[in-house]
């Protein structure tokens, strides 16, 4: 296996996050839990963060003075905070739905459907 | 270390390996010594505050070899898992707990350069995966199929989701005078006499001493906070259903998280492995004097900190049995109202001391060596436990 | 306060009453007690208010002190010649030359020049025509509170038949007295008014008053035909008016009697009376600079066309006015302001030939018959003449007095064939009319309008008395009563005195009732015009004649009612004395129609004698033989006793010609209508006057009307309907174009856009999972489509 | 032979375990378990940051996904949680459907990820290993306005824009405040409303 000797770049963390992200995404999709929904937004944000972190890094690239650097770094965590914040929100919002609906099955929040 | 053994050993990371297995088995025997060595202290302390004995049998007159038979009771006994439990979660819970707890005690300083990987990020990875163990708690807890686990694991939830705010405020106050969150720099600072302690930097870093430690008190669910398993409401709590091995990891795990957060009180308030006299120096055990000479001087400082972190244990335990449990709208009224207004305000004084002061106000005036003044970074390369 | 302020105040006040009282009516009338009983005090208590203001206004202008002579009197009689004007001095207190008080309320509006105000013009005329009204206003309150008692309750009207049987209606008394109030306010608004204009609205006030009442039992048909009559016909009058007043607007640019001043007293312009009869030519009549500017325009446009600049064009031309003014430019105006003026009087005061109107009003209720036809509305007529008077040419004078001289004959010649007590009683005060126009007419300023004021009183009284009889017998009809007197003592002596009253008894040239001595002024005044203008001395004999002709129907009157046997014995069981509130005013009036010929109204009058008229009248431009004596003049003996003997003596004889028809029985009424049967039957039938104006007037405006409305329904109907028709065929036709094509493109878009919208609906389905989908889809898609975009633009 | 590369080594593992634990959040249905896999494929993802050199990212990481972030979300689990162990499962169709449209995403997302050929791999193999920055420093003068790492930026015309991150960080933290404050608010009970009469 040729990964174990070469060094690896950007695209394998770009693989792994695209595979976070596509499992987020079907997470969101296919989860009836509002809480899995949640859980399948944060694999995509860490998805997202993961890409960012890679274009940081200088050493995972041919180009390596064409890395974004820190500024990856910053948004990935300016990502992680508003997760965090939105993960507190979605909670709140997850706890009165629970409260109006005594389920937490987003399939039964469709009363305002066309 | 590893640099060291990769010279006469092929391939390199054979070498590379051994020194990470000689340093987790290093670190797991202290955990684990820790743990069982504390549970006969807990037991003697707890004796004596309530005007008994304690355990008198096991090893002679003060029963020494209490922990042991304890841990070969629990080890015969019979793995336990509900009917109504998640099996998986409920066997995987206590590991996770273990795991975070232990590692740790990779990032812990035991002295200057005695860590099994500095970090430059040292305090806050401690702070960080120290939260993970309450997710084995609480898996625990969920996992075990009983109203009194679930109970203890949302206490436990709220209540070291709640401290982690003011436990972290309260590191980053240490951190911020320092100037760095690499552990072992930290320690590095506070070398020479005990005003080069940074509970002594200013006054507020002194009053932050002790809302961190009420802080890590309750963070690791000791007494008077040990809501999550508190047996005359509760039974045991989270710890209701488990038995056996997998419940003295859990107790392993509790006692490991006591000792890190003693451990980082020390390190960042009192010094680290540096005591309240220069000792070490006037000994010229220092590295300038040879490896083996900075050996023993390093030794000297790990037996120091060991000792300071034990002693911050001791304070625990003395607290447990001396103090009423609290009620849980308690605990949380003592986090948000009272330790997270009095670390903010802290670190706000701290910022404008350290902002008005630079250079400290007599503190540095009265340092005895010469070598207190030196910088931080220079000595991160050679670090004595690296021949 | 002086009297310049506190009169208007007085008498506004008394003139605002009614107004107040009517307006209470109107809202709360038939709720004030029960069946709106009380409606009748608030109405006498506000006139009666009225009068007692009036009183005190009158006390008021003479208690005033003397004051120098001002625009309006140059010249006062205070010694009359005769003996009998020296007695009447004596009563009178001395009151020397006071100017009128003129002045505005309110301004009502302001168009240009033109300025719409409500104004005053208070002299010693308008003082006691306040008290008069009032008075008999008052009394015929009263009167009518007892007289209308029956409106209290539902009514019974045997006259009109609904369905074979009498109307049974709700009883209208406060109705009654709510026009009574409003009749009563007009008709002191006309008195106080102080321009032309204003007059002229109080006027036809009075007139829609006298419509309503007139026609008060509108249900019966007479009724409301003789309020439309007495409408229409005053319309007539008016029409004139308006000439006048137009004339009046346009050549002199004001309404106002008196001149308008500010408030330091210095004229800000002229008024009529002062354009007219200037001061400074010792109140001589002259066509004023407005008229003679209006007439001789052509002249004017030639000179303003000839001088450069404005200014210097009105000075030339104010150079030429002397000029064209003796040249006679303007007269005719100033003849055709006056005769329009006295059109409207002809109307009011119902003189031929517009007499027509007043006998039948009597359709009215007796009390209303008495307070139009006795104090009020005919009396608006003569006061206008006479407060008019400076203002009228001597040729209009002599037309006035030509007018009242033939109307006063035919008049009392019809009253004599009457039957119907209230028509005699009608016809005679068209008759007394007749002789205050006269009068007027021939110079006799103070004599008709002094005749004016006793007629009201008499005239008043005989008229209650009517009404008492009416009352009591339930007919009009005079052949069906007879020896009334034994049954109502009180109304038969009350109306005897009235009835002397009007015949003008008294002792000849020592003392008598009131209409003596208005009547022995007026003829006295006749005389002197006849001698003067002996020309026109018949009018003297007719008026002669007519005192004769006035005695002898007024007893015909009294005889037939009360005297004799009972001619028809039900009327006479069921006769019976009416109650106190209706014979109290009789016996208040009475004493009035005696008395009031020596109550110092004449002197009051002289007050009020407009400037200028007092040594007669200076002949007019077209005739000038016409001579109009002073008044003082009659005074003389030379003319006031053969003028008192005569009329004294004519009615002497009408009165014993009256006796011995219908109380001694001497000769008989029947003989001498068959022996006088043409005669007779063209009296009965009022001169043909009603058939003569059905074919002149009526006939030829109904056909005209037809024609017209058959023009409209065949031509201008076609026209409109077909443009209608058409106009309908074009929307017809555009609502097609609309609802197809306009409606048709804008639904449809709507229902596109519903159904796109329905359709779409289904997309939101509520499914948050789904959602990520579509999300995912879109994803995909755009990235699939940027990378097929740019393989194009590569391909390119 | 060729020595083995050890960074690629763990980034191996880790990434096998991130993917894995993914792919387990993903297919099993009881959300505890869910969470319980997320915990560990964030760590594993922590473990990457950790491997890019980001090391403070991935303490960050740790810190507030693992710690702070999932156990609020277990929390929640517990809270809305009617039996223990619920699970809510999605019909075939829906499997079907999200793994297509999945797998039209990680085509896309992986043809993008090796569309440029300088992302492929550092031409220098020993470039990884070099020794790795500390970032904590970096980071927090990039967040107080300077931005140490790129005082020499080659481009001048870029220099302008190296202000740092003061403002957002303002923002963020203002914004996590009101979030937090919005949050309890929205959270907090209802009872004392329903109970009708104040006070």
């Amino acid at each position: 296996m040729s990964l174990l000797t070469q060094p690896v770049g950007v695209a394998h963390y770009l693989v792994v996050g695209a595979v976070l992200f596509v499992c987020g995404v079907i997470c969101m999709a296919i989860k009836r839990n509002g809480l899995g929904v949640l859980m399948g937004i944060e694999l995509v944000l860490n998805g997202a963060n993961l890409n960012f972190v890679a274009f940081a890094s200088p050493f995972l690239r041919a180009d390596g003075a064409n890395a974004i650097r820190l500024d990856g770094h910053v948004i990935a965590l300016f990502v992680i905070v508003l997760a965090a914040a939105e993960a507190a929100v979605a909670l709140a919002i997850a706890l009165n739905y629970y409260n109006n609906f005594v389920t937490i099955d987003v399939d039964r929040g469709d009363e305002l459907k066309g | 270390m590893a640099e060291y053994l990769a010279q006469y050993i092929t391939p390199p990371w054979l070498a590379y390996l051994l020194v990470a297995l000689v340093q987790c088995v290093l670190l797991l025997a202290v955990a684990v010594v820790v743990a069982g060595g504390y549970t006969w202290v807990e037991r003697k302390v707890a004796g004596r505050v309530q005007d008994r004995l304690g355990p008198t049998r096991v090893g002679g007159r003060f029963g020494w070899l209490q922990a042991l038979a304890d841990g070969l009771k629990l080890l015969c006994k019979e793995d336990l898992v509900p009917g109504s439990a998640d099996a998986m979660l409920f066997r995987m819970a206590p590991y996770i707990s273990f795991c975070a707890s232990f590692s740790v005690f990779l990032a812990l300083p035991f002295a200057d350069g005695w860590v099994a990987q500095r970090l430059d990020v040292g305090i806050f990875f401690i702070l960080a995966v120290a939260g993970v163990e309450v997710f084995g708690v609480i898996l625990g807890g969920y996992a075990s199929g009983s109203k009194w686990s679930l109970f203890g694991a949302m206490r436990e939830a709220a209540q070291v989701v709640s401290y982690e705010v003011p436990l972290a405020l309260c590191a980053v106050i240490p951190v911020m005078a320092a100037g760095t969150m690499d552990l072992v720099s930290i320690g590095q600072m506070q070398t020479g006499w005990l005003s080069n302690w940074l509970v002594f930097h200013d006054p507020f870093t002194f009053v932050t001493f002790w809302v961190y430690f009420t802080c890590a008190t309750a963070s690791v669910n000791r007494a008077p906070f040990d809501l999550a398993e508190a047996e005359s409401e509760l039974v045991a709590g989270f710890l209701t259903e488990y038995s056996g091995f997998r419940w003295s990891i859990f107790f392993m795990a509790e006692y490991a998280s006591m000792f890190v957060v003693s451990g980082l009180a020390a390190i960042l308030f009192c010094g680290g492995w540096n005591g309240p006299l220069p000792i070490t120096s006037w000994l010229g055990l220092t590295a300038d004097n040879g490896p083996i000479l900075a050996f023993l001087g390093n030794f000297l400082g790990a037996c120091n900190f060991t000792a300071k972190a034990c002693l911050g244990m001791i304070v625990m335990v003395w607290a447990r049995w001396t103090l009423p449990r609290l009620r849980i709208d308690q605990v949380m009224t003592v986090c948000l109202k009272y330790c997270v207004p009095l670390a903010a305000a802290m670190l706000l004084g701290a910022m404008l001391w350290t902002y008005t002061w630079p250079n400290g106000l007599i503190l540095k005036s009265v340092r005895l060596l010469p070598a207190a003044s030196q910088t931080p970074a220079v000595s991160t390369a050679s670090a004595p436990g690296a021949h | 306060m002086s009297p310049n302020s506190i009169l208007p105040l007085l008498l506004g006040l008394a003139w605002l009453l009614p107004l107040a009282s009517f307006a209470l009516l109107v809202l709360v009338g038939p709720r004030l007690g029960k069946h709106g009983r009380l409606s009748a005090h608030v109405a006498t208590t506000a006139i009666g208010a009225g009068f007692v203001l009036s009183l005190v206004a009158l006390v008021v202008w003479l208690a005033q002190p003397a004051q120098p002579a001002a625009q309006h009197e140059a010249h006062v009689v205070h010694a009359p010649t005769s003996a009998n004007h020296t007695t009447d001095a004596h009563h009178a207190p001395a009151a020397p030359a006071r100017p009128a008080i003129s002045g505005d309320w309110y301004t009502l509006a302001r168009f240009g020049a033109l300025e719409l105000t409500i104004g005053y013009y208070i002299d010693a005329l308008t003082v006691t025509m306040f008290c008069m009204v009032t008075l008999i206003a008052t009394c015929i309150h009263v009167y009518s509170s007892g007289y209308m008692h029956e409106e209290l309750h539902d009514v019974t009207d045997p006259l009109v038949q609904v369905q074979g049987k009498p109307l049974v209606r709700a009883g209208r008394y406060a109705r009654f007295f709510q026009y009574l109030s409003l009749f009563c306010f007009s008709m002191l608004g006309l008195v106080v008014a102080g321009n032309i204009a204003m007059v002229f609205v109080f006027w036809e006030l009075v007139g829609i008053c006298s419509y309503f009442l007139i026609g008060f039992y509108r249900e019966r048909q007479s009724a409301s035909n003789a309020a439309n009559k007495a409408f229409i016909v005053n319309r007539v009058g008016d029409f004139g008016m308006i000439v006048g007043l137009m004339v009046i607007w346009t050549t002199l640019g004001t309404f106002s009697f008196a001149d308008v001043k500010d408030a330091e007293g210095h004229v800000v312009r002229p008024g009529i009376f002062s354009q007219v009869r200037p001061a400074e030519g010792g109140h001589a009549l002259i066509v004023p600079d407005g008229m003679v500017k209006a007439a001789a325009q052509d002249e004017v446009a030639k000179i303003v066309r000839a001088t450069p600049g404005h200014l210097r064009a009105v000075a030339a031309v104010e150079a030429e006015v002397p000029r064209w003014r003796e040249m006679g430019y303007g007269y005719g105006l100033l003849m055709l302001a006056g005769l329009g003026i006295f059109c409207g009087c002809i109307g009011k005061s119902a003189q031929f030939p517009l007499h027509v109107w007043l006998p039948d009003a009597m359709e009215g209720p007796t009390p209303v018959s008495a307070l139009i036809h006795a104090a009020t509305m005919v009396a608006a007529g003569v006061y206008l003449v006479g407060r008019f008077y400076p203002a009228f040419a001597p040729e209009v004078l002599l037309v006035i007095a030509y007018v009242g001289c033939v109307t006063l004959f035919i008049a009392a010649t019809i009253a004599i064939t009457a039957t119907d007590i209230k028509r005699v009683l009608a016809y005679s005060t068209v008759s007394q009319l007749g002789y205050m126009m006269l009068a007027l007419g021939v110079g006799g300023w103070v004599a008709g309008l002094f005749h004016l004021l006793t007629h009201a009183f008499f005239k008043a009284l005989l008229f209650l008395c009517s009404g008492s009889v009416i009352h009591a017998c339930h007919t009009n009809e005079m052949p069906q009563m007879g020896g009334l007197w034994r049954k109502m003592p009180w109304t038969a002596w009350t109306m005897l005195a009235g009835c002397l009253a009007i015949a003008g008894a008294g002792v000849p040239l020592l003392i008598g009732l009131s209409g003596y001595h208005s009547k022995d002024a007026m003829i006295a005044q006749m005389l002197s015009f006849a001698e003067h203008n002996p020309l026109h001395g018949w009018l003297f004999y007719a008026a002669t004649a007519g005192a004769g002709v006035t005695a002898f129907y007024m007893f015909r009157l009294w005889f037939l009612t009360f005297a004799g046997q009972p001619r028809d014995k039900h009327v006479y069981e069921h006769a019976h004395e009416s109650p106190l509130s209706m014979y109290g005013p009789l016996v208040v009036l009475a004493v009035l129609a005696v008395i009031a010929g020596k109550i110092g109204l004449t002197a009051m009058l002289e007050q009020a004698r407009p400037a200028g008229i007092s040594e007669g009248i200076a002949a007019g431009r077209e005739l000038p033989s016409l001579v109009i004596p002073a008044e003082h003049l009659s005074h003389d003996n030379s003319i006031h006793v053969p003028a008192t003997l005569a009329a004294f003596g004519v009615a002497l004889v009408g009165f014993l010609l009256a006796t011995a028809f219908y109380w001694t029985r001497r000769l008989d009424p029947e003989d001498a209508r068959r022996q006088f049967a043409p005669i007779y039957g063209f009296l009965w039938h009022k001169w043909w006057f009603d058939e003569l104006y059905q074919w002149l007037f009526v006939r030829p405006t109904l056909w005209l009307a037809d024609f017209a409305a058959a023009i409209d329904r065949q031509g201008i109907d076609w026209l409109a309907d077909n443009t209608a028709r058409a106009a309908k065929a074009v929307s017809t036709f555009d609502d097609w174009i609309d609802r197809l094509l306009v409606d048709g493109l804008v639904n449809s878009t709507a229902r596109w856009t519903y159904g796109l919208g329905l359709r779409l609906r289904a997309m939101q389905t509520g499914s948050l999972r789904q959602y990520v989908m579509y999300i995912v889809v879109g994803t995909v898609g755009l990235f699939v489509l940027i990378v097929y975009w740019n393989l194009a633009i590569a391909g390119m | 032979m060729e020595s083995i590369h050890w960074h690629s080594v763990f980034f191996l593992i880790m990434a096998a375990l991130a993917c894995l634990l993914a792919l387990a959040v993903v297919l099993t249905s009881n959300v505890v378990r869910m969470a319980f896999y997320l915990v560990f494929c964030l760590a594993a993802v922590a473990g990457l940051f950790f491997l890019a050199g980001a090391d403070f990212v991935g303490a960050m990481q740790l810190m507030i996904y693992v710690g702070g972030t999932l156990v609020l979300l277990v929390f929640g689990v517990m809270l809305t949680a009617r039996t223990p162990f619920v699970s809510m499962r999605s019909g075939g169709g829906q499997w079907i459907m999200a793994a297509i449209l999945g797998g039209a995403l990680l085509t896309i997302l992986l043809q993008a990820a090796f569309s440029v050929k300088d992302w492929a791999a550092p031409t220098d193999p020993q470039a990884a290993l070099a020794i790795q920055q500390p970032t904590a420093t970096p980071i927090g003068m990039g967040f107080l306005g300077v931005r140490v790492d790129r005082l020499s930026q080659p481009d001048p015309r870029l220099n302008q824009g190296m202000s740092g991150y003061l403002l957002p960080f303002e923002i963020i933290s203002v914004h996590l405040v009101v979030v937090l404050v919005a949050a309890a608010y929205l959270a907090r009970s209802r009872r004392r409303s329903s109970e009708g009469a104040p006070r």
